[in-house]
């Protein structure tokens, strides 16, 4: 990581925390709920980013696994829990599924992968829908509670924005030190080249297994956010759909990038909402924009601010080691 | 082709340019995208036409009426984000959702604001969860229902139903209130077929239609489907009668299922081809305006901006509380408001009563044969 | 002499070729092995049937006496075997102390330690002995994608042997590297050998490379051993000269 | 019963046709240009409308707006589709790509819904909309015809594919585009031909269904998916897998709706798709697709 492009990230980080901190003084309850939207897409799209980018493991779950979390969440809730445990458990039951679901990713190759995700992705919207006396079926839960901490409780807009803000501020620091563990370093082997990875002792399977699962146990924990954000769930927010947009956000925002998530919930939820100035004509501006931003640049928005920051401060070529 | 909404993109703009005193904001927040972006369509323009009709005239109280539209994507989340946005605005009140899901999820926050909101959704349960400002535009399925299990009982004399029905909250809801009323009528349920929304072939489900031969062949579904699955009833021979709701007798289901529709029967809580001359009027002026032809969404859309103007010049002022506390339990006819189309009235819980129709579909028209009279006099 | 690795009647068959044909032989304690052969003579896949890499399809494989027959790769590296492939393989996004890092991490501690644990996982002092063995110190920081493909070379080798293997299974070092870099390799290798004590088997087409290098020569050709012995030996062998010039 | 049978039966091929269609032109591009199009519901759904546009604005005939529609949709679905979207992300893996074709396939829908209309519209059918009694089951002419058309033109791609000198070219390339590159053959425009096949397929797709299903800017979410699970049921790198794969599909679909349960009508077919990938990875007809290690 060169010098420009540790400054960079710094300064970006630094502009951004604040304006999330500062952002429900700006924007009225909309603006807000944007943002609780965001933060837990992004923690979502965090979990994905590991299986994805870092793993290098098509996965079209994600949805599935945050519908998941949000039922386990909503059910629970509602039948009078305490939201911690519940929250926890969410997690937990998607790293277990997320692990079993890790199996086919053994052997297969990317593209195939995908589709068994997505199948499965379907598989459990299905039983979403059609179990009524587990999920309420097509009539969803409402009224899911909003946790309360300590007796502060989260009804309100602010509180509860603050309290996704600190989650993901908790994911992404968790997930910030796994990438720089040795992990992170068996994770990239395993995505650039799991041959020689196995070669040097690094049992790809298990790291195989253990990235399809952390990323559905985060996936989770989105659910189990995002039940109470929204205070009532049905079957389908997590159909296919929200996986396909949960990949687009990886890819977009630059996979394999710790930051790419962000920037990518940011397109993925925010754009429309700026767009739709243009009443009808929204969705199709979006679309139009992703389109070209794929188009132009591939390797996701940081992928392009990598390329501009490296190409100005060119690494020297290298001289050769002097032979004894 | 809806070029025209292009105009209405910047209407809003227009009438704050317009004038300078402060307009009464209306928001329509409902499904313009989405699995049931007809519907959500429909409705919001009925509510724009009747907009622009009283803006043309001067608007509500010599005030232009801002109207904003917020798109949920039949999507709860972006749901309640737009409503928290249309909210934020602080309109005088709001028009939809009609996707129940999404009335759910919004009402609590309706309330909490005291926004009058005039819904679309038929969910029987909606008017039941003691929300003051929600007001239908069209009978629940609670009251829609028992009409046409009557109507299967008396004028069809049929002992067994088969039914098939499209699976989300509008089908499945139906479908759950027809077979209570059909079991408390000692009704056979012969068959009970769910369809997916925007499902294309139905030779599967005609089948098993068929296979249990009852009396009636009940379908509950929106329009293209409806067509489709009498097509496909009449290719594999199935003679029906079919018999269901306002959407298999739509105008819209007819010119898609051409003579397949023919003898096709039932109940219609809300039509935009009801024999009054209100009615064939907004259909004209409707048809004129958006190049298609409205289906009773349309006419919820309408009349339900017309209420709101009736009752807001009844009170003399813009006042949300009195606004809802003068709807409940009013009455509102044609003459008191033409913009009603429909002698209507609301309950203490914005149930809605209106005179409803059975119909027959006849050489490719719908025949009204029976007009049923208010439930409450 | 022990044998660190005892080979028995391996065999190798893809549908109906057969690559490797009832190879047998030992690898004894701290010998440099090389073994040579004519392209297609199955070198490569014997060291992948070894390795796990392929499954074989008969015989069976011994390190130190205890059967490792298809056992998966990464636990018999654990078991402190360790190679290099024919085509470099080193990671370009990782600078080159990450790979070796990489390259030992997996021998200490549990999938936890490994999580919660340092970021180098206690092997930066190693890695940087390892970096000034093979000459590579100034470029510790650089992106592996970054170095000349000889440098590269180097720094695969060095991973082999960064968690200090018992037996070191090396597929053409010496493909492709230009001379002066081909003389450091070879002093390397030698220095390993003596210093570390550790064995290896080295796979090469450069003769006066393997020549120079092993203390004994396995000959293969169609899949079958020809001939065995020290490099003189092998050198004068006429089923060898056969082999490679017969054709 | 039987006749019950014998009409699901066809009926399911007559839908499973469609699948094939949409199924081919997906493995095509796969085989070609690692191109995952996720827009390919979009594109069955999408030349209908130029039909309907030509028909309603143009007021042209029927057999004219069809030709015309045809043709629109090669040049925007096959050409500019290639030129614009897959050729400038080509070498950037498959990822990319997928999210731009998903971006499209938002695209198509709402330009659609938003100037043509969100309702169903009713669209001039290709042959007589009555039907044929065999052995007691009601067989609708259109079914029959859908059949005979998608196997025929499946045929006809076959006997392209193996018969003419481009027709091998094409799957040179699509076999190994270096090899074939190295033999001489001028892979870009045997790629180019493939999407412009792609296009062909799926707009004849779109003449054959639309009668049936009606024009609806949704019509492409199922057929989609669909169109995946039949490619890959078959075999992804295998044109004969994909009309296979498509047949099959249709019959086991309504089978499954039929005798097992409506409601988790599309669970058969995605168990199935699961278990061909994980234990016949290569599809039903497929060769086994050769690992680089």
């Amino acid at each position: 990581m060169t010098r420009r492009r540790t400054v960079a990230v710094g300064i970006a980080l630094g502009v951004s925390s604040s304006f999330l901190l500062v952002a429900p003084f700006l924007f009225k309850p909309y603006g807000i709920f944007i943002l609780s939207t965001w933060a837990v897409m992004t923690v979502a799209a965090i979990g994905l980013n590991l299986t994805l980018g870092y793993a290098g493991q098509v996965s079209l779950a994600q949805a599935a696994f945050v519908g998941i979390g949000a039922y386990i969440t909503a059910f629970l809730t509602t039948n009078g829990w305490s939201f911690w445990p519940i929250c926890a458990l969410a997690g937990v039951a998607c790293f277990v599924i997320g692990w079993g679901l890790g199996y086919p990713a053994l052997r297969l190759q990317h593209h195939y992968l995908a589709f068994v995700t997505l199948a499965f992705n379907t598989l459990v919207y299905l039983v979403f829908r059609n179990e009524e006396w587990l999920t309420g079926g097509i009539y969803g839960i409402s009224n899911v509670p909003r946790p309360s901490l300590a007796g502060w409780s989260m009804n309100g807009a602010h509180a509860f924005y603050y309290f996704c803000l600190a989650v993901l501020a908790l994911v992404a620091s968790a997930i910030w030190w796994l990438i720089r563990s040795p992990w992170g370093r068996a994770f990239v082997a395993l995505r650039e080249n799991p041959i020689r990875a196995q070669s040097l002792g690094v049992d790809t399977r298990r790291y195989t297994l253990m990235a399809f699962a952390l990323g559905a146990g985060l996936g989770g924990i989105a659910g189990a956010l995002y039940a109470p954000l929204v205070q009532f769930i049905d079957p389908t927010p997590f159909a296919l759909g929200l996986s396909l947009n949960l990949l687009l956000m990886v890819v977009v925002g630059g996979s394999g990038y710790f930051f790419g998530p962000f920037l990518g919930a940011i397109i993925a939820v925010l754009l429309p909402e700026w767009l739709r100035f243009a009443q009808g004509y929204y969705l199709m501006g979006y679309a139009v924009l992703v389109i070209l931003l794929m188009v132009f640049c591939p390797t996701g928005l940081l992928g392009l601010a990598d390329r501009l920051l490296t190409s100005t401060a060119k690494a020297a070529p290298v001289a050769a080691p002097e032979v004894s | 082709m809806r070029l025209s909404k292009l105009v209405l993109a910047v209407l809003p703009l227009m009438f704050m340019s317009g004038l300078a005193r402060a307009d009464v904001k209306f928001a329509y927040v409902g499904e313009i995208s989405g699995s049931i972006a007809v519907s959500g369509g429909n409705f919001r323009d009925g509510v724009i036409l009747a907009v622009e009709e009283l803006n043309a005239k001067g608007g509500i109280l010599k005030q232009k009426i801002e109207l904003t539209l917020y798109d949920t994507q039949t999507n709860p989340g972006v749901a309640r984000a737009q409503m928290q946005k249309a909210i934020d605005g602080d309109p005088y009140v709001i028009l939809g959702p009609i996707f129940s899901g999404n009335v759910k999820v919004t009402m609590q926050m309706l309330q909490q604001a005291e926004i009058p909101h005039i819904i679309g959704g038929e969910a029987a349960e909606l008017t039941s969860l003691g929300d003051a400002y929600l007001f239908r535009t069209s009978f629940g399925q609670q009251i829609g229902m028992p009409k046409i299990a009557n109507f299967i009982r008396d004028e069809l004399k049929a002992k067994t139903v088969a039914l098939i029905w499209v699976n989300n909250d509008f089908g499945k809801g139906g479908r759950d209130r027809l077979i209570k009323e059909l079991g408390a009528r000692d009704i056979k349920l012969a068959a009970d077929v769910s369809s997916e929304s925007g499902q294309v072939d139905f030779a599967a489900d005609v089948v098993k239609l068929k296979a249990a031969n009852a009396d009636v062949v009940f379908v509950y579904s929106n329009e293209e489907e409806c067509a489709r699955i009498m097509r496909e009833a009449r290719k594999q021979g199935l003679k029906g009668p079919f018999v269901g709701d306002t959407t298999l007798l739509s105008q819209k289901t007819i010119e898609l299922g051409g003579d397949a529709a023919n003898g096709a029967m039932g109940h219609v809580g809300l039509t935009a081809d009801a024999p009054l001359k209100q009615v064939e009027e907004f259909k004209a002026r409707f048809q004129k305006r958006f190049n298609y032809v409205p289906d009773h969404n349309g006419l919820k859309g309408y009349t339900g901006v017309y209420a709101v103007k009736y009752v807001t010049e009844k009170i003399g002022k813009f006042e949300r509380k009195a606004l809802a506390s003068t709807m409940h339990g009013l009455t509102i006819t044609p003459e008191d408001e033409p913009g009603i189309l429909i002698e209507t009235s609301w309950d203490n819980n914005g149930e809605i009563d209106r005179i409803s129709f059975l119909a027959e579909v006849v050489d490719g028209k719908q025949k009204i044969t029976k007009i049923l009279p208010k439930i409450r006099k | 002499m022990s044998a660190v690795l005892k080979v028995r009647d391996l065999k190798k068959s893809f549908g109906g070729i057969v690559a490797v044909d009832g190879v047998s032989f030992n690898v004894n304690q701290g010998e440099i092995l090389g073994i040579i052969g004519p392209n297609g003579s199955g070198k490569s896949t014997l060291f992948n049937c070894i390795l796990g890499q392929l499954r074989p399809s008969g015989g069976d494989v011994h390190l130190d006496g205890r059967p490792v027959t298809g056992m998966r790769p990464c636990d018999l590296n654990r078991l402190g075997v360790s190679r290099t492939f024919q085509l470099l393989q080193v990671f370009p996004q990782l600078t080159v102390r990450e790979n070796l890092i990489l390259a030992g991490q997996e021998h200490r501690g549990g999938m936890l330690s490994r999580l919660i644990g340092p970021r180098d996982a206690g092997l930066s002092a190693s890695a940087d002995r390892m970096l000034d063995f093979f000459r590579l110190t100034h470029l510790g920081g650089e992106l592996a994608g970054a170095l000349s493909y000889g440098q590269q070379k180097l720094l695969d080798v060095a991973m082999a042997f960064m968690a200090g293997p018992r037996l070191a299974l090396l597929d053409e070092p010496a493909g492709g590297v230009n001379l002066t870099m081909l003389v450091s390799l070879r002093d390397r290798l030698r220095a390993i050998n003596v210093e570390q004590g550790s064995t290896f088997v080295v796979i090469e087409h450069n003769m006066d490379f393997v020549m120079a290098l092993c203390n004994r020569i396995l000959v293969l050709a169609e899949g079958r051993v020809i001939a065995e012995g020290d490099p003189a030996h092998v050198r004068r062998d006429a089923k060898v000269i056969e082999a490679y010039l017969g054709r | 019963m039987l006749t019950d049978i014998l009409q699901l039966f066809v009926a399911g091929l007559a839908t499973g046709g469609i699948y094939a269609l949409a199924a081919i032109g997906f493995t095509l591009l796969w085989q070609t240009s690692q191109t995952i199009n996720f827009a390919q519901g979009e594109f069955v759904m999408l030349p209908a409308f130029f039909v309907l546009i030509g028909m309603g604005f143009f007021g042209l005939p029927f057999w004219a707006a069809a030709l015309i529609g045809v043709a629109v949709s090669i040049v925007t679905l096959g050409l500019m589709f290639k030129k614009l979207m897959v050729d400038p992300m080509l070498n950037h893996g498959v990822l990319p790509l997928v999210i731009a074709t998903i971006g499209l396939a938002i695209l198509m829908k709402e330009a659609v819904r938003e100037f043509y209309g969100a309702d169903a519209w009713p669209f001039p059918p290709l042959v007589a909309a009555t039907n044929v009694t065999v052995f007691g089951a009601a067989l609708a002419v259109q079914s029959l015809a859908v059949l005979g058309i998608s196997v025929a033109a499946v045929t006809i791609l076959q006997l392209f594919l193996n018969k003419t000198r481009t027709g091998r070219c094409m799957q040179a390339t699509a076999q190994n585009p270096t090899v074939a590159r190295l033999l001489g053959v001028p892979v870009e425009r045997m790629i180019l031909y493939t999407f412009l096949i792609n296009a062909a397929l799926v707009a004849l797709a779109s003449l054959l269904i639309t009668p049936i299903y009606l024009a609806k800017f949704t019509n492409g979410e199922l057929l989609g998916l669909y169109a995946f699970i039949a490619a890959i049921i078959g075999g992804f790198n295998q044109v004969r897998g994909a009309i296979v794969g498509g047949l099959v599909l249709g019959v086991i679909d309504n089978f499954t709706a039929v005798y097992i349960s409506t409601q988790y009508r599309l669970v058969i077919p995605l168990l199935f798709l699961i278990v061909v990938i994980l234990f016949r990875p290569q599809g039903l007809l497929g060769r086994v697709e050769e690992r680089t290690v």
